[in-house]
Formats: C-alpha cells, structure tokens, sequence
C-alpha cells in the first residue's frame, strides 16, 4: 500500500470514528454553520465534538502547518481528506474567512510571530474576521479607496467607512485596507489588523434586494490602530490585497454549476411533468436546460482542471480571473432557469409552502455573484490584458 | 395604418405619462410595499385611473366606457411599467374588461360600472399549475340545478384576495387538453365556498391561491357561451398578453433609462463608466432589443384592434420578445449599476423583480415562442 | 373614390396591362436580373417590354421627379405602387446603384445641370454606376482613404485604388471618394464621377469565401478626371458620402428576417420529420427555430415601423444604423439555422442536387452582411454615441 | 489522474504541433483544394503520420500499434484541427481502428497492418438521413446463405470514395428508432452491388453518398456481434465524437489565435483595434469558452480511456460544448477580421468551413446537448 493509500485508509477510519452522523447532513441553514469567534456558541453538541475533532487534529485547516493549528498535510493528502470528507458529505468544522482570506495573506506575508499568533487562533476558531475592503463609490476601482489613517506615532487614527464587509456585525477583527500616504494612489495603502471592538467602529446591515444580507456597512470614526497591527509593509499594502484578491477568485471560482449541484432539468422534471414522449413537458425550457446542463458539466471539468493545474503550479496566475468570470455567470443563467421552471410558484416573497421565498431570493443574491469580489467587467478586462496580452487604447 | 402613435394616441400618452409620473412613480410602490399593504395597491390611486378615464377604456361608449382599443390601453401599461405603479389595470381594465364585452348586457351592467367608477377589481382564474397552460385546465364546473356547482383549485390569481369579483375558467365538459368544453364564469368573491389565500409576490403584488369547494352559481354568471369559453377566454388572454407585453417594455425601457443615466454619472478609474466602450455596446444593442420589442407589442395591438387574422401570432411574438428584451434590460441594469444596484435602497432591482413576475403572468416568453412554432406549423 | 383608391385602381389596370407573365416569376438567377448599362442585353423579349414600358412610364425611378426620367410619384403613391407591385410578384425593371445611392446623392446635392444629365440616363438604365469608397486597410475608418487627385489646373490626376467595388468589372462610370487635400482628413475628400473607361483603370474581382462575387479590386493608375465632374464642393465629398452612408443602411436595414422569406421552421419540417407530437423532429433546433421566428417576425414589425417613421420623418437620423446592425445580425443567425437544418446535404459545395452549394455559399455570404456598408461594431458605436448619447472616452 | 497532459503526453504534443506546422499548415490544404484533389487529403503526408505513429496509436501494441487512448489521439486531433490539416486520421485511425479493436483476429489482421503503415483508408457508413441519427438506422442486411446482402443508401461518408474499406452500420432485426438488431460490417470497397458518389464539401473534404445493390458479405465481415452492433458502434461513435471534439478545439483554438494576432495589428481610427475594449471583452470571453471546452473535451478522453460509466455523458457534453464555443471563434473571427476575413485569399475563412464540416460529424451540438437531457433523465 502507497502511503497516499495509507492515508486515506487512516482518514476514513478516522472520520468514521469522529464525524457525527448530524454533522453529515446537508446544511440547512445558516444555524448549521459554525463561525467561531468570541461570541460563538454551538448549535449542538455533534457540532462541538466535530469542531473540537477537527482543531485537535489539526483539520480547520488541514495543509496549514502544525506549528499554526494545521495538520501539516501534502497537496495531494489535502485532496484525499477533501474527498473523504466529500464521500460522507461531512460539513465544514469551521466557515472562516480567517481560513478563506487572511490566513493565505499571513502565510505568504506576515511575520513569524504574527503567523504564530493569529493562525492559531484562526485554526482553533477564536477569533472571527471580517474583510475591509471596498468602499462606496470606489466600486471596482479599489485603489481609489479614501479611508485615511492618520500617522500618530505609535498608532494611526483611521477614519471613514468600509461597504460590503460581510458579517462585520458579527465579526471580531478586521483586516483592513487604510490609506497611509495620499500622494500615491497604489503605494499608499496599508494593509492593517485592528479590533472591532475598538471604540468607534460601528457596523450597519445593508438591505439587497433578495432581503436581509450578511453584508454591512461599516464606519470608522477615529479608530486607534497600534502602529505594528499591519501585515507586509507599510504603504504597500496593495501587494497583499492583490495577492487575497487572486485567491478569493480561486475560491469564488469554483461555485456556479461545478458544485456538483446536478441537473436542474432532471431536478424539476417531476413538478412541470413529461410530454407523450418522455421529455419534460416545456419544449423551450428543456433545450435551455440541457444547454445549462451541458456549460455546467463543462464548467465542472475546468473547475477539476483548474485545480489540478493549480496544485501542480501549471496555471497562468490570472486564469482564477477567468474562472470567476464563467462561474458567476452560470450560476446567474442557472438562477434563471430555477425561477422559469419555478413559474408562478417561484415568485411568492413571503409563503411558508416556499420556504419564505427561496427561490427568489436565492435567484437575487446571484445577481451580485459578477459583481462581489470584482465585476465579470473587471474579469474580463484582466483576461484581455493579463492572459491574451492585448494592448491598452 | 402606419406603425406609430397617431396624434390622439401622442397626446394621451403625454398626459399618461405626466399623471404616471407625478402620483404614481416608483417610490409610490416603495411606500405601498414599506407598508406590508395587503392589498398590494392603492385603492386612491385606482380611483384616479378612473377620473382620469383609464379604467373604462375599452368598455364600449355604450357602456359608459371610451371604447378605445388596445393600443391605448398598451399607452397607459407602458408607463405603469416604466414607473412600476402598482394597480389592479391589467386585470381589470384590460383583460377583464375584455371578457366582459362579450357578456350579456345584464352581466356587463352588473360590473362594468363599478370598474369604470374604480370601485371594482376583477381577478383572473386561470392558471392551476405553476406555469401557464390554459388548455390543460381541469377544474370542474358541473351542471346543478339551474346552474353550476365549482370544485377545484386556482393560483396566481394577481389581486385575487381584494378582487370583487374573478372571473373563472373551468371545464363544464371535455377534458384537460382540449379546447372544447371550457366555460368562462364570473364568480363574486363572497359566494359560499370560495376561500383565497393571498400570498406576496417578488415585485410586491399579491396574488392568491383560490380554494372552490362545491361554490355554486346561477347560469347567468356564464360569460359567453356554455363550453365554448375558450372563444371569450382567448379574446381575454390577448388583450392580456398584449397588455402585460406593454408593461413590460415600459419596465425594460425604464430600466433602461435609469441604467443610461447611472453610466453617464458614474465614474471609475477616472472616467463615466458610460465612455467605456464595453458597456457602449452592450447598451446599444440592449437599445436594439427593446426598439424590436417595442415594435412588436405595437403591431400586436393594432392587430387586434384592428380583428385581423394575424394577431394571434403577433402576440406570442410579442409577449415573447418583450419577455426577452426586458430580461435583458433589468439584468444589464442590475449588472451595470453594480453594488448599488444590489441594495434594496435602490430603485433597479425592482425593475428586475417586477419583470419577473410579468414574464411568468398569461404566458413566460418560452410558452409563447413555442406557439409562435405551433401556429407555424412545426 | 380617393385620389389614391383612383390611382391604385390605375396602376393595377397599367401593371395588369404592361408587366409580362414571365416577369412576374421570381428571380432565379443574375441572368434575371437587369442592370443597365452601355454592353447591356436583354435575357429575353418580356424582360424588354417591361424594361421599356416602365422606362416610358417613369417607372424605373417612380418617385423621382418627371424632367429627371421618374413619374413624379408622392410617397403615397409610390407605396402604392410598390404594393401593387408585390401584389403581382413583378421584377424590378432595372436593378441600379444610379438608382439606390447615386441618384440620392445627386438629387440632394447635384447641380440643376448634373440632375438633368446624369439622373435621366439612370433612369433610362443608360449608363451603370458603381461605388467607389473603402480602400484596402480603410475598413471601418473610412475617412482614412489614400486614392490621390492631384490638382493639374482643368482635371485632376488619380492614383490609388478601391477595394469592394461591386460589379467595377461590368459598370461603366464609377462615383467615388478621392483625396484632394492631405492636411485634412474629413474636409480634404471629394466626391468625384467618371468614366470606367478612362485610360489607367484597371479591376479584379475578388473571390470570397462563399465563392465568386461580384465585388472587385479596382485600381487607378494616372486617371484623368476632369475638374466638373464630382458632386457637392470640392474637399466637401465627406458630407455626400456621409448622406450616401445613411441612406445605403436604410437599404440595407430591411434585410434580414424582414423580407418575408417565412417561417425556416415550417419550412424545413418536410425534410426532418416531425415527432410523436407533430413538433419538428430535432427538439433543440427547432427551440431555436422559435425564437428565430420570434426575432424574424418582431424584426418585421420594426421594419415596418421604421419605414412608416422614415416616411412621417419621424425617425431620430441614426436609426437606419440600428436597422442595419440588428437587420444583419438577424439574417447571419437565420443562416446558421439554415446549415444546421440542412446537415450534411448543405455541407455539399458544387454537387448539382444542391444547387451548386447554394447552401453553404448563401449562409459564408451572410457573414460580410455585418461587415459591408459599416461593421455593427461601427453600427453600435453609432447608436451609443448619436442616440443614447453616450460620452466619449 | 490530474486533468492535464503528462509529460509523455506534452512531449507528444510538442512533437505533433512540431510535425503538424512543418508537414501540413493551412497551405497544405489550400493547396489539396486548389488543387481539386479528388481524394480531399494527400497519401503522402499519410504515409508520414504512419513514420510518425500516428496511425496504429490506437491500436494495441499486440497488433502493432502503440496501444494509445483518446487523450493521445485528441493531441493529433488538435493540432490536426489548429492547421486544418486534411487527413483520414479521425475516421479510420479513431473511430475506426476503435471499432476494428472489437473485431476478431482474423479481422484485425486483414486491416490493422495496413492502416498502421499508412497505406489503408476507411470510411464510415452510418448516416442516412441529412442530420446524425444513429437509431434510426433502416438499411437492410439480410441473411443470404453463409453471410448477407446488403441494400440502400448512406450519406456522408467521408473520404467513402477514397476509402478501401467501409464500417458499415445495417440492420440485421429490429426495426428504426430500435438500438438491438443493429450489425456492423467491414465492406471492401470494391464488393460488387456497392458504388460511391463523391461529393466536395464546404471545407474542401470529400464525402461520398454510397449506394449499396444486393452487395454480398460472408458472416466473417461481421465487426463484434450481430444483431448487437450497438455496443461496437458506441465505442467507435465516442472515439470519433471526442475526436472530432479535439479537432475542433484545434479549429477554434486556431481561428482564435489567429484572430488575436490580427487585433494586435490592425489598425483603425489611429490604434491597433485590440485595444478596443469591446473587442477585448470578447475575446476575453471567448478565450474562456475555448477553454471551457477544452476542458470537457480532455475529460471525456480521460473518462472514455479510463473506461468509465460517466464517460457517455461526458463525450456529449464534449461535442456539443466544442461545437457551441468552436462556432463562436470562427464566427468572431471572421467579423473581426473584417472585410478580408471574406476573401477567399485569407485564411480565416477556412476555420469556419471546417467547423461547419466538424460540427455535424457524429451529431451536431443540439443532438448531442439533446441526448445529455435525455441521459440525465428529462
């Protein structure tokens, strides 16, 4: 037996012993997931023992090293446990955007005492993140962000406001993009740490139009930040974003018809019936889903490719731009077509018989897929540029 | 008869819009949903549709209506549209209206002055799945006594929970299918045995789930003739069609609208995001799209005005072809406007939420695109 | 009875009593077709009669005035016309660039003098015109031509050559676009006319990839043109092109969906067979088949609306534009559909059973629809700036 | 195994691009079609794909191939597809040898040495209608002492007059619409009753309608089982499905290519017209399309060598998205090309014909996105 095979006979047996039969139940709702942070609490206790199995192995963040909470797994043993874990559909121990964004930041950019600090914590779900990056009116032209941390010495006293911060009210800290220095519009940002809890921060939930949202606004109004809760260099702060703004992409890249998620026309073939010939009974629908079906299989293999190439260091570093671009799209036509079959059914906001509204809202919140964490525009604009090298105007 | 607006249709439209604009804009719909109104329109506001003679447009003069045609009506939808103004028009006024211009004098002096007055709303049985599929009706409608006795169930009846009184499409004889053996009847909202279930709807309309449980009534509630309601109801379905079709290029062109005014404000990377040449071409094809849209409807109405042979087709065509340009107003106005445009404080997703919901009522664009290859003849 | 209920009855009595039988079969091939000209003839007797008659009645250009060879018809009446016409299926008597681009121009900016001269030979289908405006690598940047006309006192010397002249090889004047004045781009460009004869003009045609075609390569080498002999001003020839420009999309606008070739669904069940339901045995093309009809007949209703727009000029002046790009977009997607309904067979390029690859030939020859006569990207940059009045960057 | 070429695999890629770019660039078919070339390809640059192995890849090494899969034989396939190269590797060394590695010894041994060595040419006879309609297949194959006769027509039959051997697909039982009673059969090309009309297509190919007259075959020129042809033909029809999936890739991949090198000269209104940003979205777009469908393509070959359950669905999802994105490069690539993407002169033009001749080989993109519903159950 090779030792991957080892392995994976290891981490089955491991996950038959540790993972909870509830915890192998698709999540329902937002109850079902475990955030961590100082205010959390746990649904119940096969949520607990999960989570505690997991830090105690090091599985919150398994190809993390030991020393910061990991288990200190190889690609190729990530990808086994990933697999396992998908074969029992166990859920996720820890949803983190300490896992997701700061913590590829820490390793690639933070010191060792910082890296000591914070993953630990991360990994072991103490401390919950929030991302500050965009603000109103900078839209995709990040970089023209305005809040500004004043230099005091040992700290800055940071002013402004932030938009699109998920779960800020929720949060406990912050990583933060601050305008240090006005004269450079790239060389002139921080990238900073501070706590939410810092007197005068406050947080606002923002309304969409698919109803209530994670997301906030949130404002700052003189924040004290001490002068060593930065990441990188000071005024260079962009380097970092940058690098989590390609990796976000990596991630948001996946969703959209790759998430195994199946075939929408099989799936609402029983409600809208057959014809004489076997065939969902909406001539007009069906050709548009097996269209959907076919961009989705498709997608899926560039998904697995796009991984594969990835771990093997095969990729051009934009094509998580491309990836993002295609996977949010298809998830919006995806979303049309869930609300086309649905027919009149699928447009009632409130009724219980719809889960409150499901499938409107559901088909709403994608609306924002190409515009979150850069617009299918900017995609586009970086393929152009950065993959098929066509000149500026 | 040339393909634009005549002089009188120019200035009805004028003033449609002037009225539209002032009492009936979107932050109107804004308050009415804020409100939880349960009605899902204000009862004030159809009061002035009918001082201001849109109610009772296509009753006839003799009637006490104006006797005009589609496509004035289609002048008041379009602006409705544009300014998402919430009212009971399209069912009442229009589809309703329709129907009840091929009932019994009896019958229309029984409603007709109320709805012209802004008194009365109708709502429309139909459907009884979750698309359309008026031949496949299978609700019953059985002899009993005099008349008839109801059993089944109906949704998306817009309006059906304040309607006083719905017009109901069952089988009194046939079966689900055919055409045949479809009878219109016109049902008060408080006959014993009729319960609705109102339910909000994405864009803010309400509409309800109808419960018939052995509902009875008189032959005179027959609209048109015994099983041969398809005729009436197909007169009805156009007029509805074609008005919906409408309302939904007013939704596409004023999504549109606000989307070309964000462009030419907005700026990024130093400049209008209007002067990116991208966006240029998008919007000028979106343009496009809502120009062929726009045509169609027209044509539609005036074929239907005018009894020609043709207009069935021409409706499907349009209420297709709107249904697609409009989709692709409110999703490129969504998409253009970016973040804002996803919050709730902004006006553009109710573009796209209203569009939803009249895509989906008498017919979504796929329904009737495959009629346009059924009447074609593949 | 109305003046024009009168005039109908007329021209029905006229046509009835004047067009041939054998002209009022449709068009099989360019044989049929009459262009006028010095070398022209006539296919047959019938061809002849209707040709004369109509030339004698002022039919050839109805709507032009009576001393310029037309009938002096009002526009009413010569829809009139045009109706009845169509009514019986009868040809047009004479096929004419004279007609369709050149007489436009003259009639708007030609001297009394060139009017009298040149429009009464176009209407007697004396002599035939062609188009001399791109040049090689002008493409959609028309203004940038390089044929010279160097200034020698009583004419001028032209040197240069045009690319996309059609039937150069068979016409025997040309009105074209020659540069006068190099310091300028717009304001150095005049409109100039002369004899295909004229010593040093040489053309080529030019294979497409849908085979031959009757576009050309024309070249001038040392041609003498007298100085009288162009239209408008001197170094003005920009705004009569531009007029030109407008008027060939309002041509051209009309194709495409609109020309009432039907329903390509109905017409191709025979040959693919229906199913179990009597629907078009190929689910997915005939689901495209629909919204083609959809487009084809919505599109119908826009030309006809812009017909009526353009006769109570009503119409914003860069609509034909839109017409044009939406027009020929439609008709390259009908094409499409065509080859795949045809399968295999319409994969045959010279077999006798199709035509000599009518198929094929018809659906590569759509492709130049959305280049010729302005590109739709020229077509939307045209909407977005002139109608939706988009900024520049 | 990852989703992504090995090394032995790039290494074969870099040497086919190297051979293909050298041997057989677009000049070489411009050539063959001015030419007039009766056969559509060059013996001679067959010969050379035999020197190169390209012939027997995928046949076993037992019978002197080199025991390949699909994922080998779609690097040949693309770049066969990028420089429109004219060749019979796609019939008769894909699908083809597919089949042939079905057969008995016997067989094999009859064929196999002789399409290795470059020197034997096969034809498929499967089509017999103008659209890919394999279960509707109606020819007869009737029994007839030890063996069969065979009469009716098929169409499409590439290289059928130049080929010396062809698989043809007959009924033996069963009837159209049915997948049992199906038989393959290697008919040589000169069996007496067979006659074959070539036809030149779009992209300069030849094709040929055969005509079969009581031609006599013995029960040993059956391929597999008869009455069970089904299961040989699956095979043979996924080999050739991915394949020309591959190809067009390869078209697509070089219309695009191409065209991005012309944006990056050509110049309009004083700059190169690459750096229009409506003109770079959609490139950008349908770079991503291209590789989209590389993707699928790459999993369907791995799934199809691996032997897989899920590789049926996966070769469909393979055609039909090859065909969608391969159509849109050549269709961009044209209009962005321009008036001299029309001439004859420029290459362009080619990309769009051989995607036409591709896109209907072993069934279009709506057969096949047709069939993906059906398999998954709608």
């Amino acid at each position: 037996m090779s030792d991957l095979e080892a392995f994976r006979a290891d981490t089955r047996a491991w996950l038959e012993e540790n993972c909870p039969p509830e915890m192998r139940e698709p999540v329902r709702d937002e109850d079902d997931v475990y955030w961590g942070g100082r205010n959390a609490s746990f649904k119940n206790d096969a949520q607990k023992a999960w989570f505690e199995a997991c830090v105690a192995k090091g599985y919150t963040v398994a190809e993390w090293p030991k020393e910061y909470g990991g288990a200190g797994l190889s690609p190729a043993e990530g990808k086994i446990l990933k697999q396992e874990m998908g074969r029992i559909k166990a859920r996720p121990p820890l949803s983190s955007f300490g896992i997701w964004m700061l913590g590829p930041a820490l390793l690639d950019f933070g010191t060792e005492e910082q890296k000591l600090k914070y993953l630990n914590e991360i990994a072991r779900g103490e401390i919950r993140w929030c991302q500050g990056y965009s603000e109103p009116g900078s839209g995709s032209d990040l970089v023209s962000l305005q809040t500004f941390g004043e230099d005091k010495g040992d700290h800055w006293v940071v002013n402004g406001s932030k938009i699109w911060t998920s779960y800020a009210d929720k949060a406990d800290w912050i990583f933060c993009l601050v305008r240090t220095d006005k004269s450079d519009k790239y060389r002139g940002i921080t990238f900073m740490l501070f706590d939410m809890a810092s007197e005068g921060v406050s947080t606002k939930p923002i309304l969409l139009i698919s109803g209530s949202s994670p997301f906030c606004e949130t404002f700052f109004d003189d924040v004290k930040v001490p002068k060593d809760q930065f990441i990188g260099e000071i005024n260079r702060g962009w380097d970092v974003a940058k690098y989590l703004l390609g990796h976000e992409r990596e991630m948001i890249s996946n969703m959209g018809g790759g998430d195994g998620s199946g075939s929408l026309g099989k799936a609402v073939k029983p409600m809208l019936g057959e014809d004489a010939m076997g065939r969902l009974d909406e001539p007009m629908l069906r050709a548009q889903l097996a269209e959907l079906d076919v961009e989705a299989l498709a997608f899926k293999a560039m998904a697995e490719r796009f991984m594969d190439e990835l771990k093997a260091r095969k990729n051009h570093p934009a094509t998580p731009n491309m990836m993002k671009y295609v996977g949010t799209e298809l998830n919006k036509r995806r979303h049309e077509l869930v609300m086309a079959a649905g027919g009149s059914e699928a447009l009632e906001w409130e009724s219980e018989a719809t889960g409150g509204g499901a499938k409107p809202r559901g088909w709403l919140r994608t609306k924002a897929n190409s515009i979150e964490g850069g617009t299918s525009e900017v995609m586009l604009n970086v393929i152009s540029k950065r993959i098929l090298e066509l000149p500026d105007a | 008869m040339p393909l634009y607006h005549d002089d009188d249709q120019t200035m009805l439209k004028d003033s449609v819009s002037e009225f539209m604009k002032n009492e009936a804009p979107v932050s109107h719909l804004r308050e009415f949903r804020d409100k939880d109104c349960k009605d899902g329109f204000s009862h004030g506001l159809w009061k002035q549709f009918a001082e201001m003679g849109f109610t009772g447009m296509l009753a006839s003069e003799e009637d006490g209506g104006l006797g005009m045609g589609n496509v004035e009506a289609g002048i008041v939808l379009e602006e409705v549209g544009r300014n998402l103004t919430p009212s009971p028009f399209l069912t009442t006024s229009v589809a309703g209206v329709t129907a009840l211009n091929e009932a019994g004098k009896a019958m229309r002096d029984q409603w007709l002055p109320g709805i012209i007055a802004g008194e009365t709303v109708l709502g429309l049985a139909i459907d009884e799945s979750v698309k359309f599929r008026p031949t496949q009706i299978a609700m019953k409608a059985e002899r009993s006594g005099n008349g008839f006795k109801l059993n089944g169930r109906k949704q998306f009846v817009v309006q059906g929970g304040s309607a006083d009184m719905l017009i109901v499409a069952a089988r009194t004889g046939g079966s689900a299918g055919e055409t045949d053996g479809l009878t219109l009847f016109a049902v008060e909202k408080d006959a014993a045995g009729l319960s609705a279930d109102a339910a909000r709807l994405v864009d803010s309309a309400m509409a309800a789930h109808v419960e018939f449980d052995n509902v009875e009534v008189t032959a005179d509630a027959v609209i048109g003739e015994v099983d041969q309601g398809w005729s009436v109801m197909t007169k009805m379905l156009h007029a509805g069609q074609t008005g919906a079709a409408a309302e939904m290029v007013g939704v596409g062109a004023g999504a549109m609208d606000m989307t070309i005014g964000y462009l030419k404000e907005r700026k990024q990377f130093g400049q209008v995001i209007g002067s990116f040449q991208a966006l240029q071409h998008r919007t000028a094809h979106l343009y496009s799209e809502m120009e062929i849209a726009r045509s169609a409807v027209l044509k539609a109405q005036q074929l239907l005005d005018e009894g020609d042979k043709g207009a069935p087709l021409m409706v499907s065509v349009a209420k297709a072809k709107a249904g697609r340009a409009t989709n692709l107003a409110v999703r490129e106005g969504v998409q253009m406007h970016g973040g804002i445009g996803m919050t709730d404080e902004y006006d553009i997703g109710f573009y796209m939420k209203r569009d939803r919901a009249l895509s989906e009522f008498f017919g979504d664009a796929n329904y009737h695109a495959n009629l346009v290859a059924e009447m074609s003849g593949y």
